[in-house]
């Protein structure tokens, strides 16, 4: 059973600088001055941000999943971001300049539990759910672990694959549902035949919740370890509003759980994935 | 803030200060006083609890709207028992004022709810969330109506003994909010919580159906605050002599000072802590330094200001 | 828009297509036609008129709220006389479809404002906004009650004779707007607008009084349109048969289609055009192609679709 | 009477180009490329601006009184504010760069009425109040009109004034209400002796209201015209809300009318200025 705890209690509220903002394929890649809160952010955490300026009318934060955090530099700890330009919030942040002020929350939530033994590891990233999964390939790189990595997408250019994110992994796999690069179909499809060629012993993933579903059941059927970063709307980000919850078994039955403190990294094997079983329990 | 008295008083309590968490707003505490001391607000409202722990609603449980919010949390929580036994210790360890809210699916409910609060130490007043629906009459809400959230008060009142505040938190979904109100006062209660969010729905035009699980959510936030003002304005002028715990959109200072001017004697930080987890810390600073601009040195001679030679 | 079918019906009126405007909200139609031809959009509903002509309110009138506005007019106007003389003709000259808004202090008022209405020819129907004060009952609001709403909406019905199509226009404040729906429906209209402004009040914290000569005033704009859109649907499970046409805070396409997949036959436009006088065209022409996108080739099978298969 | 007259007919809505923001005191002189509209605008229009941005929470428009417009120029068209950060659509404007569109809705509303004849005219402007007055200076003083001017405000540098404004008046008196430059007080204590003085025929005024309603009792006193542009809260600039409405003498009673659209510039002789009489009225 997933134990509830409370915030991540690095988390702090501060105005971060923006130090950079360059658009790679359809996303934006963008770093934040963030002092100390780098030191403190690990592989999975997030950061939530206040969106639209002053006047805005949206006013929750949004949620990202930190990129990568490094604690030294000319300009004191940094974090990265890949923000995918899509609704309202999203495109207020890409359409920051270099100089602008974001209120930011972080670090936010779990991070990705990291083996004790130097196992096999395969991270699934889809769309820019790879993110974090670069940061994670070089902390289990460092621990010995063999990573492989596979990435997915609807199309090619929606693949987030930096260089130098590439130079942790022993194996990149690229799969687009278009055909457009890679193997040719969803990322689940692939998924079996790569666990038994690189004899995976944990798969760390992270995307969409379709994908993240459809990888919990090979998990279970390979009876593997599955640590997944889930995406649930999220209100407050810091545990007080109970919007963000994911439902895990619990007892025999059913308990919801807050995905921004006991998430987004979770045991894939305790999440409830079908909604009809849900749905049924309340 | 030297020269002013902050202090407020609800019923025979008095609180350090006039600003205080929402309900469902701060879940039991703990998670923002990683901010800031909670000890420096008021009080803690806690989030609504029921006698059995609750599992909630499904997913999607909110949506965003212009400068607000819909919420449709399903009442999760762990139950009364839980609750003593793990929520209020750690408040009252850290010394933390607290408000219980309670809910309840029947009026025995929240007579249960409130015995079980009557003997518990360090609780400065109980918050009756009557905005629930009413299992025993087709889902109705207690607070629509003044035979059932008097009947809910009056259970309330039996149970709980003579010494806590009951503070009765209202629906402004009702056709004329100061009836409800005079009925629960003649009940017994002590003060008023103004208002629950609004009934309110999003429909997601992508999937064509309502956006919430729940289709039906409370709408929350600054756009609801003139509703807030309105409501608060309305029971203050025909009720001056019962405290109001305002709430409703209030993100600033300035908002607080509004809904003290309609007739507030504290004011609940909610929605606006989800934006910003220092809010109810900024709120508190942000009003005690308009009212000492504005030449106030007692709190209280703010409350209904707006009311005064009109 | 070629392959779409994009009128709709009120009653035995057909629209050619569903995007109005909201009553008080082009005035009487020509300042608008400046940015755009009224022909293009469904119908101008003109400023509630009254039998006598009226100065309204002092002023302020508006206070903005986050994401909406108060408005406290008081129902200004040339009186019905004045209004049959010189707005209608020059409609009627510019073949503009017109939905007549009627208001009354008492039910006679708007049976007399009927009885003036039945000959007037060009008229396509007429909204009865019966979210008024009753001067015979301590200005208790119309449509607050069963009772009330449904003698005014009798009172019209008698004189209007057969032809003309009835809306009657319900306020949101309400503890059960189905109830009142059910019951105007029961009277006899063809339609129903839905929803009139919520009661709001802003405190000016400067002056520390209300901000509005008129203390309280009606909230518009879309920090409302969760309330409206919950109504709507609403009031379209009740009723599905009855067309709805549904305002409060549509600002874009995408809002439009929201009140129309709750159940509304027709979208008024109100406070958006305030904000850009050339919204109602804008709105008409994204929600068509949005409909077009989704792949409806008849307006009428959006209304209510968020209902189907839930 | 004031007859009722239609939202102007040249006004129309435009995307406009920022070509110029520059701090002035305590104001911001703000010029746009408005092509077209530059033509239509006479002194005592106004244009209506959206405010914040997309994702804004401000709603409604503001409205500005034009400066200056100049329908010839490197960019075509253009026209000139002077935009005091007031609020929070008037802080939101001032600070847009150079480059920015800005939705702008004008001209709008009543201009200056201009004497057939070559009459003594004084232009009493309070506070950002002066900005209509130096282009209906120019017009005035084309048409052989004696041209005094007085501006007041609150303190000395509350007084726009600019250098190249005071080209076309035959004297420039100052008032600050702290005496920091000028006439030591309220604007409206200086003016009957000025009149006097310059045997003034027409008086314009542009300020506050409570500058305007003293104005109005002085011009009633001497019996000399007095055309003055009032400021009530607008929300849609164009006619259709009502809510900026002024009272006016009417058959012995009240009317309301639109400043919007029988305004900004009225017959100061014509409003009913005293609030209990319109109270009382009501
Ligand atoms: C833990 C976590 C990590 C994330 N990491 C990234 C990232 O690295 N890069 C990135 O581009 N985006 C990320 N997102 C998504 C991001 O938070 C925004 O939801 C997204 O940018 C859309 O916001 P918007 O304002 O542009 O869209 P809008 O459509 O204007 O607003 C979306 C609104 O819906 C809510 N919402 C509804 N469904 C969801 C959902 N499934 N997930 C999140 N919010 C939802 C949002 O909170 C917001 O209120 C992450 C979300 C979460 C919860
Ligand atoms: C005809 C006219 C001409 C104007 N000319 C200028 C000008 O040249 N330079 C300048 O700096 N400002 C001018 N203003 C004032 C300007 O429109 C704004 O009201 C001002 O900038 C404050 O807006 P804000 O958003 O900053 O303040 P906020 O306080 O955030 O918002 C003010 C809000 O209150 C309303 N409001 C309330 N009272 C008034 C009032 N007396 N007048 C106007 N709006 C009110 C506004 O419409 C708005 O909704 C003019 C106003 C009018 C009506
Ligand atoms: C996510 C969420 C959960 C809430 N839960 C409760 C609750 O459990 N009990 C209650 O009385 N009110 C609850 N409320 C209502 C708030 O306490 C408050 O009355 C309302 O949100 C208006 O204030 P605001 O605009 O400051 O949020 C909740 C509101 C939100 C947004
Ligand atoms: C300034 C103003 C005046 C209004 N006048 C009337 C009116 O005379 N009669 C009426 O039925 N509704 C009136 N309304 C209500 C609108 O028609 C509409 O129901 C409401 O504003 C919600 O729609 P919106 O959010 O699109 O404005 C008025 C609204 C505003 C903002
Ligand atoms: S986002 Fe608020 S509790 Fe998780
Ligand atoms: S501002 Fe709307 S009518 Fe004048």
């Amino acid at each position: 059973m997933i134990t509830p705890q409370k915030i991540n209690r690095n988390a702090k509220q501060i105005q971060a600088e923006v130090l950079s903002n360059k658009k790679v394929g359809p996303y934006h890649h963008m770093v934040f001055a963030v002092g100390d809160m780098a030191a403190h952010s690990k592989p999975g955490n997030f950061v939530a941000i206040s969106v639209g300026g002053e006047q805005s009318s949206l006013i929750l934060r949004r949620a990202f999943a930190i990129y990568r955090a490094s604690d030294k530099g000319p300009m004191g700890g940094s974090i990265e971001l890949v923000v995918a330009p899509h609704g309202q919030g999203s495109k207020w942040l890409c359409g920051q300049n270099v100089g602008a002020f974001i209120d930011m929350v972080g670090p936010l939530g779990t991070a990705f539990g990291i083996p004790t033994t130097n196992a096999n590891t395969m991270l699934i990233g889809g769309g820019y759910g790879s993110a974090p999964l670069f940061a994670l390939a070089e902390v289990l790189k460092n621990r010995g672990c063999r990573v492989d990595m596979v990435l997915g997408a609807s199309t090619a250019n929606k693949i987030y694959a930096p260089l130098e994110g590439k130079r942790s992994v022993s194996s990149l796999t690229l799969t687009t549902d278009d055909g457009s690069t890679g193997i040719h179909g969803q990322i689940s499809e692939a998924i079996p035949r790569l666990i038994r060629e690189y004899s995976t012993e944990v798969i760390y993933s992270c995307g969409p919740m379709g994908m993240l579903s459809a990888i919990a059941k090979i998990a279970e059927d390979f009876d593997i370890a599955h640590q997944c970063a889930v995406e649930e709307a999220m209100a407050c980000g810091i545990g007080v509003c109970m919007t963000c919850v994911i439902p895990v078994k619990n007892e025999g039955g059913i308990k919801m759980v807050r995905t921004c403190i006991d998430g987004p990294v979770m045991d894939g094997a305790e999440i409830i994935w079908d909604r009809k079983t849900v749905m049924d329990a309340l | 803030m030297s020269a002013l008295d902050f202090s407020t008083k609800i019923g025979s309590k008095r609180f350090s200060n006039p600003i205080f968490t929402a309900s469902g707003c701060a879940s039991s505490g703990q998670e923002l006083s990683q901010f800031f001391s909670l000890t420096e607000i008021g009080a803690i409202v806690t989030k609504s609890i029921m006698t059995k722990p609750r599992t909630g609603r499904a997913t999607p449980r909110m949506a965003e709207t212009p400068s607000g919010m819909l919420n449709s949390i399903g009442l999760q929580g762990p139950g009364i028992d839980a609750f003593l036994e793990n929520d209020i210790p750690w408040l009252v360890a850290n010394q933390v004022k607290i408000i219980v809210s309670i809910a309840g699916e029947t009026v025995d409910e929240y007579g249960v709810l409130a015995r079980r609060l009557r003997a518990v130490p360090g609780i400065s007043a109980v918050e009756v969330n009557i905005s629930c629906p009413n299992v025993e009459n087709r889902g109705q809400v207690f607070a629509c109506h003044t035979d059932t959230a008097t009947a809910v008060i009056e259970a309330v009142r039996r149970n709980i003994g003579g010494e806590l505040p009951i503070v009765a938190k209202l629906s402004p979904d009702v056709t004329d909010i100061v009836e409800i109100a005079s009925a629960v006062i003649n009940a017994g209660v002590d003060g008023l919580a103004l208002i629950n969010t609004l009934l309110g729905m999003v429909i997601d035009t992508n999937t064509m159906k309502p956006k919430l699980a729940g289709k039906t959510g409370g709408l929350s936030g600054p756009a609801i605050r003139p509703v807030a003002v309105r409501a608060i304005y309305q029971v203050h002028q025909a009720f001056p002599n019962t405290p109001i715990v305002g709430m409703g959109g209030v993100a600033s200072g300035r908002d607080a000072l509004e809904l003290v001017l309609a007739g507030a004697s504290a004011v609940s930080v909610g929605t606006a802590s989800f934006g910003n987890p220092m809010a109810a810390l900024q709120i508190r600073n942000e009003l005690s330094e308009l009212l000492t601009q504005k030449g106030f040195s007692d709190f209280r001679d703010a409350i209904g200001f707006a009311h005064r030679g009109v």
